[in-house]
């Protein structure tokens, strides 16, 4: 499975996603820098956290229109596998891939911290390796990560599955616990929770579990078996 | 601020600049002529207490710097320690407390991106930042707004610039009221290969400005780092400096792809006194010249006269050396990343700073007078004579041990800090493998096994308490907190904080403290190899608490022996490593329950530190123990609550029969003593001649049981735990 | 020419900043404190000097990247 | 009575968030734009009718939360 991670200035969880993608797929990862008009050859388009643009204006916002991105979106659109996480759901947002907007967390503070979240589709190319309802811990880390979108779409999202994940004490205001949604097709994913700090029993301490893992395994599972 | 050039130095202008009427002759002297404005604003900044150590340079020479490890001690950057296979660890702890009394959030946030810039010139990927922070009493009107900003200019700067921020240390204290303190460390790594330094050399090579545009920033920052505060400081509002950790991000990413190639032959961040201080060190160190050209200097605002471009304290820029011949290769890197970069200037074999500005010399100062003829002062000292040894038995019994736990481990000075480490992101680059709460940070050496342990530590009413004695203990509880995690400490950086340096008792208490430092630092084999002074820290003559924080840097082998303060299995069986007096001189217990501060603080018995800790370490590095916590404030009782709460797991302890009262038994805090658990089976193996290791009990239940005297739930311990800061801050 | 653009929320999008600070006013004792809504500026200076011209030209840039338009209304104002 | 507070950056202080919206106006091909700032605007609902009140009322809490006057400048209008 080869993925392409892309690299927005200001981009700071692209390393740790390129590990883990390298760690659990095996395959080559290409950082792509956001000047670049062209995306190589690949199964899986990752956006990774960070503060692209330093969050000034709007999280995701400038980053949202970069070079790169017309490519993302044209192949995202075609049904690209792509994954946004933290600051690149945020970019996913601002550009359309994805409904609603990421408003700064209710209670103005930045966030860090493991939250639990319950897995309400384990039938997508990203999920699959979970159960469904299954809760599982991963950490989040985020100021703007209050998910919003209006009644309708919420009530769209639910009532087509596409909730990915929901937190179990919600970290952040985002409306009807919503951490993570897909897009109508299902090979887009935004999530505010970084799997890929969760994906070796080191990076809880030893004493918590790697839950993150199985986001990428799912991965693997859906792109190169099927 | 705009000042022509012609301006007529008077006796006023001359003591605005903070320089006595005898330095002043001696600028006269070095240039055998009159200064103009902008001459003496660069003497001003260069001899001022911030980068001149007038007061403190003849103490600091006694500090222990060496070791088989320290690639590089005091005097560049960042200090330097060799931590095998080709890296080395980088890293220094530097002040902003001015600036954040200030304006709490970009004081600590220009902190941050301060002591960043210090280590990622080095050539080191930073890959952890901690802080440390005294505010005053959580009763005066100002300290909650204090507290706000500063943990949110913190995160605000680490969080986006992407270093996790791993942990710290936060005190609460009245003599902070005017003053706060807020000191933050960076730990970098690099290829021991590639480390960068700061000497220039090569005349004719060119000299480089890379980041962000000068603009009229914190004009005058570091003569006020070294000012006494008044209060119309407060009203007269300096010139603060706005930090644009964005702009910080990409010049980390530029300055370590252009270190990649064989560009670079110094280079210097531009800290206090900016532009001026960096070129000066670099010519300095490097024994040559500097020809600077100031219409070249990338500028933010219009009109900018040379005294302001030399003294701008703008954030997020750097100075380098090229190898001739290497400027569009370098300046393409920075472009790529949407930075400014201008070759401002030549290296010259003049030895002296010359000034250029619009077609005229502007300066023109020798540099060795600039750095070598600086002050340097012999300022009388008294250390305070030590305070007599409290006995245990005169300090008041509490009536309710349990009520005396839940008032320590839920007051301001030992509840919880989680309300300010989820601000910060302490899990990004992915390395973070303890995060904060526990004794010490540790960070992954990314792609190894290895890990960094990191700690910082004071314990200021010991200080006060008596100098010598609490500069030994900083660094030892810094190094014991490396060694509960099962690392070896390698070297520490130190953050000076102190009051008025013309007064001899706050001489004495810097001279005390630097004396213990020193004693530890040899005895323990854990060497300074960088730091950071900062005097002045008072208010209407009433200084703060005497500070000398301390940040420790260990290694760990293999992460997968490592230990954790958190109780794991039922049925553990608990010793305590170490000898128990029952010292509650300048305790918390003292202070919190009781309401007192008197005696002399716990002493540290340097050899039995060692020896403690290194069979702690040992049964760490053996698999033996993967449970352990140091004891420091609040003693036994509040360790053992501690690692309750972490492992969310009651434990049973009997107390053997003692001639100590109980409440000296359960709060003394006297140093160089662990609390380590392990499965039965393995602790036989928990014993070694000479060190006190005495069975107190077994982990299980949901309940602290300590003998007879204190039995509380666990939810009762977690609830006062977690409550006071965030009730506070609400 | 200068141009200010004020981007709001619109109605019904929540705004946690604007709630944080009505319930900050409350507790520092400000009463008498309804409803508060937080938005932003952004000030540029332009080289056109055609008003018309200038207003496409900002209206483009709101559209573009200013104002998020999902959640955001944005009114401009020129000056000089 | 409604209130709108006007924070801007006094001038001299550094804007990173005006600098940064500066450069991706640029990219994105917007030419003839220089210097942008960006502040903020606060919209208060209040209850009191007096204006010379209202006004004394808001310049506290601006004093007091909405502005920064380290760095910032803040400017109030009264409406209705
Ligand atoms: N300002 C802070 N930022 C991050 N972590 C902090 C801060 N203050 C305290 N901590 C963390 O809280 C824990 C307890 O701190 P402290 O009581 O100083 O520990 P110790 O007594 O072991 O030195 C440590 O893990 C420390 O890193
Ligand atoms: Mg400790």
């Amino acid at each position: 499975m080869r993925s392409a991670v892309i690299v927005f200035p200001g981009s700071n969880c692209d390393r740790d996603i390129a590990v883990a993608l390298q760690q659990i797929t095996g395959g080559p990862v290409h950082m792509v820098w956001h000047k670049e008009t062209h995306l190589p050859d690949v199964d899986f388009i990752a956006l990774p956290g960070g503060f692209s643009y330093g969050d000034y204006l709007r999280s995701g916002a400038m980053a949202a229109r970069s070079p790169i991105m017309r490519e993302v979106v044209s192949r995202a659109s075609d049904g690209g596998p792509t994954l946004g996480v933290c600051n690149g759901f945020q970019v996913l947002t601002e550009t359309g891939l994805l409904p609603g907007a990421l408003m700064r967390n209710a209670d103005l503070h930045f966030v860090c911290r493991d939250v639990g979240l319950r897995v309400e589709n384990a039938d997508s190319i990203f999920t699959n390796a979970y159960k469904a309802g299954q809760e599982i811990t991963i950490p989040v880390a985020h100021h703007d990560g209050n998910y919003f979108a209006d009644s309708e779409t919420l009530d769209r999202l639910e009532g087509e599955g596409r909730v990915a994940f929901r937190y179990l004490d919600n970290p952040n205001g985002s409306a009807r616990d919503i951490a993570g949604i897909l897009n109508t097709k299902g090979n887009v994913l935004g999530m505010m929770p970084h799997p890929e700090r969760l994906i070796e029993p080191a990076q809880s301490g030893f004493g918590g579990g790697t839950d993150g893992r199985r986001l990428f395994e799912s991965l693997l599972n859906a792109l190169v078996t099927a | 601020m705009t000042r022509a050039i012609a301006q007529p130095i008077t006796p006023e202008l001359v003591a605005e600049h903070g320089l006595t009427a005898d330095e002043y002759q001696r600028i006269l002297e070095a240039l055998g002529r009159e200064p103009n404005i902008t001459e003496l604003g660069i003497y001003s900044v260069m001899w001022s207490e911030h980068c001149s150590y007038k007061s403190s340079k003849v103490h600091l020479k006694k500090l222990p710097t060496a070791a088989p490890w320290v690639i590089q001690g005091p005097g560049e950057n960042a200090g330097v320690i060799d931590i095998g296979d080709g890296k080395a660890a980088i890293f220094k702890m530097e002040s902003h407390n001015h600036p954040s009394f200030i304006e709490p959030y970009q004081g600590a946030a220009t902190g941050v991106g301060g002591i960043l810039r210090d280590v990622f010139t080095m050539g080191a990927r930073p890959v952890a930042n901690m802080n440390a922070l005294r505010f005053g009493s959580p009763d005066h009107p100002k300290t909650r707004h204090l507290v706000a900003g500063v943990v949110a200019g913190i995160g605000g700067y680490g969080n986006c610039v992407g270093v996790p921020t791993v942990g710290g240390e936060t005190d609460f204290d009245e003599s902070y009221n005017g003053n706060i303190l807020v000191n933050a460390m960076t730990v970098g790594v690099a290829d021991t290969d590639r480390i960068f330094y700061s000497a220039a050399a090569g005349i004719g090579n060119p000299v480089v400005y890379v980041g962000s545009k000068t603009g009229r920033d914190g004009i005058h920052g570091a003569t006020m780092a070294s000012a006494e505060f008044t209060e119309d400081s407060e009203e007269k509002r300096p010139t603060v400096q706005v930090g644009d950790p964005f702009t910080e991000k990409l010049l980390i990413e530029a300055c370590l792809e252009l270190m990649a190639s064989d560009a670079i032959i110094a280079i210097q961040d531009m800290g206090a006194a900016g532009l001026t201080s960096s070129s000066v060190e670099m010519a300095s160190k490097g024994g040559v010249g500097f020809e600077l050209d100031l219409d070249k200097v990338p500028q933010r605002e219009e009109n900018m006269t040379p005294y302001e471009m030399c003294l701008s304290e703008s954030q997020e820029r750097m100075l380098m050396v090229l190898k001739p011949g290497r400027e569009d290769f370098a300046r393409a890197i920075f472009e790529k990343w949407d930075l400014d970069f201008a070759v401002i200037g030549r290296i010259t074999d003049t030895g002296n700073l010359t000034l250029t500005f619009k077609g005229e010399v502007a300066g023109d100062m020798p540099i060795s007078s600039l750095v070598d003829d600086a002050p340097s002062y012999k300022r009388p000292y008294q250390i305070p004579a030590a305070r007599p040894y409290l006995d245990p038995h005169d300090v008041p019994a509490t009536n309710d041990p349990a009520e005396a736990l839940l008032k320590l481990i839920g007051g301001p000075n030992l509840s919880s800090r989680r309300w300010i480490w989820e601000q910060y992101d302490h899990m990004v680059m992915a390395d973070t493998v303890q995060r904060p709460g526990g004794d010490a940070a540790v960070v992954r050496v990314h792609g190894t096994n290895k890990g960094l342990a990191i700690s910082t530590d004071c314990t200021p009413r010991y200080c006060y308490a008596d100098p010598v004695e609490g500069g030994r203990q900083a660094v030892a509880e810094t190094w014991r907190n490396i060694t509960a995690v099962g690392a070896k400490p390698l070297a520490i950086t130190d953050c000076m904080n102190f009051g008025n340096p013309e007064r001899p008792d706050i001489m004495g208490q810097f001279a005390g403290c630097i004396e213990g430092m020193a004693e530890a630092c040899a005895i323990l084999d854990y060497p300074v190899v960088s730091g950071n002074v900062s005097l002045y820290n008072e208010t209407n003559g009433k200084g703060i608490l005497p500070t000398p924080a301390i940040g420790g840097v260990g290694l760990l082998d293999d992460i997968n022996r490592m230990a954790t303060i958190s109780f794991k299995r039922e049925g553990d069986v608990i010793f305590l490593i170490g000898e128990s007096n029952g010292h509650l001189g300048a305790s918390l217990y003292l202070k919190e329950v009781i309401g007192g501060n008197e005696g002399a603080p716990p002493p540290v018995d340097l050899e039995a530190e060692r020896r403690n800790g290194d069979f702690v370490r040992s049964l760490i590095a053996e698999g033996i123990v993967d449970t352990c916590h140091d004891l420091s404030g609040g003693g036994l009782a509040v360790a053992l609550a501690e690692m309750c709460m972490a492992g969310k797991m009651g434990a049973k302890i009997e107390l053997k029969d003692s001639p100590l009262p109980l409440h000296a038994l359960l709060f003394g805090e006297d140093q160089a003593r662990y609390l380590i658990a392990a499965p039965e089976s393995r602790s036989h193996q928990i014993t070694a001649t000479g060190i006190p290791a005495t069975k107190i009990g077994r982990v299980g239940g949901e309940r602290l049981m300590i003998g007879g005297a204190l039995d509380i739930t666990l939810s009762d311990l977690q609830s006062a735990h977690q409550s006071w800061l965030p009730a506070y801050m609400a | 020419m200068k141009a200010r653009v004020h981007v709001t929320l619109k109605s019904g999008v929540l705004d946690p900043q604007g709630k944080a600070i009505e319930h900050a006013l409350g507790s520092l004792g400000f009463s008498g404190v309804g409803h508060v809504r937080q938005g932003k500026v952004i000030e540029l200076d332009l080289v056109e000097t055609d008003r018309a011209k200038a207003e496409a030209s900002v209206d483009a840039m709101c559209k573009k990247l200013l104002a998020n338009t999902v959640i955001e209304n944005y009114a401009i104002e020129l000056e000089g």
